[in-house]
């Protein structure tokens, strides 16, 4: 019953949820769900790691790969940070080029990395003007039910968080690369930006972390990116209805709080990792 | 009784039938219990025992009354024959033979009555028995010949041709003056395929910095079928590109080695251009042969120096056009569809062939018999026993294509470079 | 038809506008923001290809062309942010089944490019006629890297010593936040200080808009 | 090459860091005649098998499957009409479509499909046919997308089940299950079920001039029926050989079934009693 | 920003004080007619258009603005060009996001033996019967009465050429003088559609084309320049002539 009405009546539907206090999914309008990371997990990648946000899942996996560093900045070494919508994880989406959603998605993810300034491109740099490293962060969101930019954001950030690199000797005279595979170098991220998203109702109701249903059926959505330090890295709002600044305020509130939450998830996740490696390091 | 007033009338109608009754009428006298009439009159029951207790021996033994004594040598008497006798009782025949039997006995039962006046009873009889088996016998041999003649069985196909025969193959080779190598290959004057080989210098892959690379590219004109306008050819071209890319990837078949220039700097990039001029069915196969056609004749341009200069290469191709190496073909595989149509395999079908058959598989076999690729198409499955079958199938096929092929190629290469270009592209 | 040029304030950089430009277009403006420019031009209500068929309101589509090169990944932002916001700026239950294409051209770009692009966009719109909730203004601003100061509407210049660009589109009748980007990293106090500053001077910006359909109103 | 412009580019031309990798360390190299494989196993051994099914909640199917390091995840969505089809079709279609995330590789994928999973997508698709009632849905395509986020090798056969079992999942009507490995042959060794490295090494190593029997053999079936729904043989090697490898790999599809099987009696227990404590199998 | 009448005003403003002329002896509730521009939310009535503020009396308020794309809004006489016929009915362009459809008997005296000899590429004058966001436009070429009535066929000698819906609403005001003033020294057809299209026919080219060019031109005149205007293009035309 409670399916065919849905399927029938979607807006009302939401609706006589939201009249009665409650989400179609059980939450409060306040509630957040709930987050789990695994990282590591992918063996043909650098580095790389999966982001539950309830059903919502991204996984994003770092291929590093050598290049020559721009003329203008010869220092600085490359992220490629691309998002994946594939028609895999949702029926809104079809094979091909990628959709609108997916561009802006990767761009919104690629201004985080520079607003948050949690990487130095320095730090990517092997030998100035010669060879540099180039990190291809591809993320790939594999079940999209909503808060898609969260769940891409917090795969990105662990997988870069437990990314090493190997050795590289670069003799700059002969040209001569050689790699040390064994000799793996931990990459520095300085902080962990970490996003929250929100949906806005009419009458300026806030839902916070809405599904897929919820961001179609909303007047307006804004994402908010906080760092470790509580520093905003990113407010985006698109456009949909006019909210009131007390309503971004009480948005700004809540992100600080998720933000604790999923920053030690993410840590906890990682030091899993860490503890793992020692014990199957130790017999040896 | 009655029975006398009737049996004169039958009497006077038909005798044999005038005897039953009284033969009959007897048994209710010998064993006692009611007589069965139904039996007599009625013509559903089978027949009864007319010798009831009587007939067995023990029973027979067991004290006889002198009333049964009489009955009984009345009933041996009653035993021996008369001259007319046996008699047939009318309904026995219809009792004995079910209907259908009734009906194909007919016509030789009254061919059997017309000649035993001539032959007596007995040659009647085998005389009877002889033709209609040997009728029969004639029938059936019709009718498996027939049934060869216009089945499978028979190994023919619409075309005049058995299931692995091939339709005549035509091909031209260098008939392209500015590709390095080029081949026209026509089946049965439908399929025709144009292939043109070319090379550039390109840089080697990093991570195979001593092999040189080798690219096919399929192109479905859509003059070949109407259905390869716009994108249609598309799935088709990338599928034999694909096959092709297969069949020809093991080193053992071509060594990309021999490509390399310099390692880490230069190589050569074979490109293998593959156009589909018309569509008559067994595309494969004609590619696969095509494309060995054409790397038969295939000429890399001699590189007659190449240094390393401060890191750059530097290289110089000699221009005399004699002055080039050609490619080795003997390892190379030809390309067999062996297509499934009900419980046989046909090769080089035709396109109502192809629509025909739910699978089929493409083999691409080595010279020296080895399968370097094989894969099914069509929407069907197989049992293991029939793919292995068709295996076998393709297997030989693609030995015999490989050589037939190469022996042309060795004819005409004696024609040499004088031979007069006889392609359409003159 | 109508040149424009006043400087409004000495807060914001002088606007300037040329308002039904392209004569093919149903409404179009060529908009200036001290030496940004961008021309938009509006096409519309018309039929739309059935896959972007929105059976209960008007689509949107925005083509945003930088100045040199094809269309990249950047601009699709642009675009989002312009076609998110004239969507909630126009009345779109009013024209079911049907699309309006907004076609963008960046003609020079010296800073607050995209608060110039949604600003010449909801001019665009209001010289096409079409029913609108309200006007959009949207206003760039710059805290400086050493000072802590918010620059109102900076140019290219100004942009090099900033620590954070914002830029806000609010609405005509309540001044609330339509829409709102952000690039680098500020805090909470700097976010509310410079959504205080943006609102107060977006009033200039739909001042503006008054003055500019004061001039057409009259002469038609 | 044009560069995308829908998406972030970075520099024209990079190099992946594992050529550089000194070959003595590289080159660890594969004893074929060791009675262990590198990681352990027989040469007849499969490697474990994990499946999930229903991990998608936007699709109607989906299956997840983990055989060693291969990780595959496959959806299927509702029939839609077929695109740009005129006129009646009595059977449906299946649409197939198989990809390498760019990280699952050794090497760098490139976000648009290349030659092979191209082909890939067509042998997924004609390994799936014989095995779904496409006349039950006519001029209606089914979706079905596979990604591979890890390729430990054997990832085709691996992903033909993993698309057989999100079919299942998703109530479309099929004739039975299809299985599939893959065998890697190496002279006279038969691997079942190979490691990636053991397929680059089956693929490309031999030594020019012998006849060695080397190559990949993938065969998806219907072991309910006992019918081959797909073969695809690359490399070099004779029909014997084949024919040989087709039993071996029978064996393995015995082996296989039952999972297959047991991974959806208990996703319809899950719907049916969502109160029984789901246990994974290993 | 709260407006009134004879202001400039910009979606998004609300209008002040709305009521309706009260006159003695009448009912005191009187209907207020919100015309184009004008919406209520509530209680309060909204602008979403930009504009001039116009009232006529009783109560009607309206927005006056400047606009290209035509709406379709029922009864308005537009001008409009065939481009399809397909079975009773025809195709018609009004310069609308949809098609116009116009049936072989909407027009006087049409029956179904009788059908109009309409081509594609004609150019007709028609009255707008169903307009609706959610319809099809629908043409009709007859009065409620079943006459023709001016509507119908145009003929091909005419030019037709396009300007903004205001301009039409503008001409078509009473009091603007212009086709009084050009009507003076010239003989001339016109039709003007409320769609932004309007047919003309001279009795020359040229002067077809100079009476196009002077109401192109009477976009930016105001009323009392019209004279000066027309008198400019007559001169024109003597010389040309």
């Amino acid at each position: 019953m409670d399916l065919q009405y849905k399927t029938i009546h979607p807006v009302k539907y939401l609706q006589d949820h939201l009249e009665q206090g409650i989400r179609p999914d059980g939450r409060k309008f306040l509630s957040f769900r709930p987050v789990s990371v695994n990282v590591s997990s992918i063996v043909q990648a650098d580095s790389s790691a999966i982001f539950k946000l309830g059903d919502t899942s991204a996984v994003c996996g770092i291929k590093a790969e050598l290049a020559t560093p721009k003329a203008d900045i010869p220092d600085h070494g490359y992220i490629v940070p691309n998002v994946e919508l594939s028609p895999l994880c949702s029926p809104k989406f079809r094979p091909g080029p990628p959709s609108e959603q997916a561009q802006v998605l990767s761009k919104l993810i690629d201004i985080v990395l520079s607003n948050s300034r949690a990487l130095d491109l320095k730090d990517l740099c092997i030998c100035k003007n010669k060879l540099v490293w180039v990190l291809y962060c591809d993320i790939l969101c594999l079940n999209y039910n909503g808060s898609v930019i969260d769940a891409c954001i917090g795969a990105m950030i662990a997988a870069l968080k437990t990314l090493t690199l190997p050795e590289i000797n670069y003799n700059s005279e002969t040209g001569v690369i050689v790699t040390h595979p064994e000799n793996r170098k931990a990459f520095t991220v300085r902080t962990l930006p970490v996003s929250a998203s929100f949906a806005i109702f009419e009458k300026q109701l806030l839902l916070v972390d809405p599904s897929d249903d919820e961001e179609d059926m909303s007047s307006t959505r804004f994402s908010i990116v906080m760092d470790d330090e509580e520093e905003i890295c990113y407010i985006h709002k698109p456009g949909g209805i006019p909210i009131s600044q007390n309503l971004l305020c009480k948005g700004l509130e809540m992100t600080k709080v998720r933000a604790k939450s999923i920053r030690s998830v993410i840590n906890a996740a990682i030091s899993t990792l860490n503890v793992n490696n020692i014990e199957t390091n130790s017999p040896k | 009784m009655e029975f006398t007033n009737q049996n004169k009338e039958i009497f006077a109608f038909d005798w044999s039938k005038a005897r039953f009754p009284n033969v009959f009428k007897m048994a209710p006298h010998i064993v006692p219990g009611p007589p069965n009439t139904t039996a007599l009159e009625g013509g559903g029951e089978r027949p009864m025992n007319i010798v009831r207790r009587v007939g067995r021996e023990r029973e027979r033994m067991l004290g006889m009354t002198d009333e049964e004594r009489a009955w009984r040598k009345k009933w041996l008497d009653a035993q021996k024959l008369a001259p007319e006798e046996p008699v047939t009782p009318p309904g026995y025949y219809k009792e004995m033979f079910n209907p259908i039997r009734r009906f194909y006995k007919a016509p030789m039962n009254k061919v059997q009555n017309m000649m035993e006046p001539f032959l007596g009873y007995t040659g009647a009889y085998v005389a009877r028995h002889v033709i209609s088996k040997t009728a029969i016998g004639i029938f059936t041999v019709y009718c498996i010949f027939y049934h060869l003649k216009y089945n499978k069985m028979l190994d023919l196909r619409n075309d005049g041709r058995s299931r692995c025969q091939y339709r005549s193959i035509e091909i031209e080779t260098r008939l392209m003056p500015h590709a390095h190598g080029s081949a026209r290959l026509r089946i049965g004057n439908i399929t025709d395929v144009l292939v043109g080989v070319k090379l550039e210098i390109d840089t080697p892959y990093a991570e195979k910095p001593d092999e040189g690379k080798l690219d096919f590219f399929v192109d479905c004109s859509a003059n070949a079928t109407p259905a390869f306008e716009g994108k249609g050819g598309d799935d088709l071209a990338t599928e034999i590109s694909n096959v092709l890319s297969m069949a020809y990837q093991t080193p053992d078949v071509f060594d990309l080695r021999q490509l390399c220039i310099i390692p880490h700097k230069k190589c050569w990039k074979m490109y293998v251009d593959i156009l589909i001029l018309q569509c008559g069915g067994n595309l494969f196969d004609a590619v696969g042969a095509a494309v060995k056609a054409a790397l038969y004749n295939t000429e890399i341009p001699k590189v007659i120096a190449a240094t390393l200069d401060g890191g750059e290469p530097d290289i110089q191709v000699s221009d005399d056009p004699y002055d080039c190496i050609k490619l080795d073909i003997t390892t190379y595989p030809s390309i067999v569809t062996v297509c499934k149509i009900g419980d046989n395999f046909v090769i080089d079908p035709t396109l109502e062939e192809e629509s025909c058959s739910a699978v089929n598989i493409i083999m691409s076999v080595m010279p020296n018999g080895k399968v370097t690729s094989m894969v099914k198409q069509g929407y069907g499955s197989l049992l293991p026993t029939t793919l292995i079958k068709m295996l076998e199938v393709g297997k030989d096929i693609g030995l015999k294509l490989n050589e037939a092929l190469k022996k042309t190629l060795e004819e005409e290469d004696k024609l040499g470079r004088t031979k007069p270009l006889c392609g359409f592209l003159r | 038809m109508v040149e424009e040029d006043t400087e409004i304030d000495c807060v914001l950089r002088p606007m300037n506008c040329e308002i039904n430009l392209l004569s093919r277009s149903d409404g179009s403006t060529m908009f200036m923001q001290g030496d940004t420019t961008i021309v938009a031009g509006i096409n519309g209500p018309m039929e739309v290809k059935s896959q972007k068929m929105a059976y209960d309101k008007l689509s949107i589509e925005v083509t945003y062309t930088p100045l040199t090169g094809p269309a990249k990944v950047d601009d699709r932002l642009i675009e989002t942010y312009i076609r998110e916001s004239c969507e909630s700026a126009i009345l779109v239950s009013l024209h079911p089944n049907t699309m309006i294409c907004i076609n963008l051209q960046e003609v020079q770009d010296s800073g607050g490019l995209l608060a110039c692009a949604i600003n010449a966009s909801c001019l665009a719109l209001i010289n096409s006629g079409l029913s609108m909730k309200f006007t959009i203004a949207a206003v760039s601003c710059m805290i400086e890297k050493e000072t802590g100061k918010i620059i109102m509407d900076p140019d290219n210049t100004q942009l090099k010593n900033a620590k954070a660009e914002f830029t806000y589109a609010f609405d005509s009748i309540n001044k609330d936040i339509v829409c709102c980007h952000s690039v680098g990293r500020f805090s909470q106090s700097e976010f509310l200080a410079s959504v205080d500053k943006c609102k107060q001077v977006s009033q200039f910006i739909f001042d503006f808009y008054r003055e500019i359909t004061k001039k057409y109103a009259n002469t038609v | 090459m044009p560069v995308d412009q829908k998406r972030i580019n970075g520099p024209e031309s990079s190099v992946p860091y594992n050529i550089y990798i000194h070959s003595e360390i590289k080159n660890k190299g594969i004893q074929p005649d060791a009675p262990k494989r590198h990681d352990g196993r027989s040469n007849n051994e499969l490697r474990n098998i994990f499946l999930k099914t229903g991990i998608i909640s936007q699709a109607k199917g989906s299956a997840y499957i983990e055989m060693g390091n291969t990780k595959i995840i496959c959806s299927v969505f509702d029939p839609r009409e077929v695109p740009n089809k005129t006129g009646y079709c009595v059977q449906g279609e299946l649409f197939c479509e198989f990809k390498f995330a760019p990280f699952s590789h050794h090497k760098r994928k490139m976000h648009q499909q290349d030659a092979e999973e191209k082909e890939y997508s067509l042998i997924l698709q004609r390994a799936l046919e014989p095995a779904v009632c496409l006349q039950e849905f006519p001029n209606f395509q089914v979706d079905v997308y596979a990604t591979v986020l890890d390729n430990g090798g054997s990832a085709l056969a691996a992903a033909i089940m993993a698309a057989s079992l999100a079919l299942a999942n998703a109530g479309v009507p099929m004739f039975g299950l299809v299985t599939a490995s893959t065998v890697g042959i190496y002279d006279h060794t038969y691997l079942v079920d190979p490691t990636d490295t053991e397929e680059t090494f089956c693929c490309t190593k031999s030594v020019p001039g012998t006849v060695h029997n080397h190559g990949i053999i993938i065969q998806a079936a219907l072991p309910q029926h006992g019918q081959i729904s797909e073969m695809f043989v690359v490399g070099s090697v004779d029909t014997d050989t084949i024919v040989h490898s087709m039993d071996l790999i029978s064996e393995a599809h015995k082996d296989i079934c039952p999972l297959l099987e047991q991974c959806l009696v208990k996703t319809v227990f899950k719907t049916f009693r969502p109160n029984i404590k789901k246990t994974d199998t290993k | 920003m709260e407006v009134s009448v004879g202001d400039v005003v910009m979606p998004g403003d609300s209008l002040k004080d709305i009521k309706s002329t009260k006159k003695e002896g009448k009912n005191e509730r009187e209907n207020v007619i919100l015309g184009p521009g004008l919406r209520r939310e509530g209680d309060k009535v909204y602008v979403c258009k930009a504009g001039i503020l116009k009232r006529r009396d009783p109560a009607v308020y309206y927005v006056d603005s400047y606009q290209k794309r035509y709406i379709p809004s029922r009864g308005e006489n537009v001008v409009g060009i065939v481009t399809q016929k397909s079975g009773d009915i025809y195709k018609v362009d009004v310069g609308a996001s949809e098609q116009a459809t116009l049936s072989y008997l909407a027009f006087e005296g049409a029956t179904k033996k009788n059908r109009p000899d309409l081509q594609v590429g004609d150019v007709i004058y028609a009255k707008m019967l169903v307009a609706s966001k959610d319809m099809e436009p629908e043409l009709v070429c007859v009065d409620s009465q079943g006459k023709e009535n001016e509507l119908g066929v145009l003929s091909s000698d005419g030019m037709v050429f396009t300007c903004s819906l205001s301009l039409v609403r503008k001409l078509l005001n009473p009091e603007c003088p212009l086709f009084r003033i050009l009507g003076r020294n010239q003989a001339y057809e016109l039709a003007a559609g409320m769609n932004g299209r309007i047919w003309i026919k001279a009795r020359s080219v040229q002067e077809t084309i100079a009476a196009a060019n002077a109401i192109l031109a009477a976009e930016y005149t105001v009323a009392s320049e019209m004279q000066k205007l027309c008198a400019r293009i007559e001169k024109t035309l003597l010389l040309v002539t």
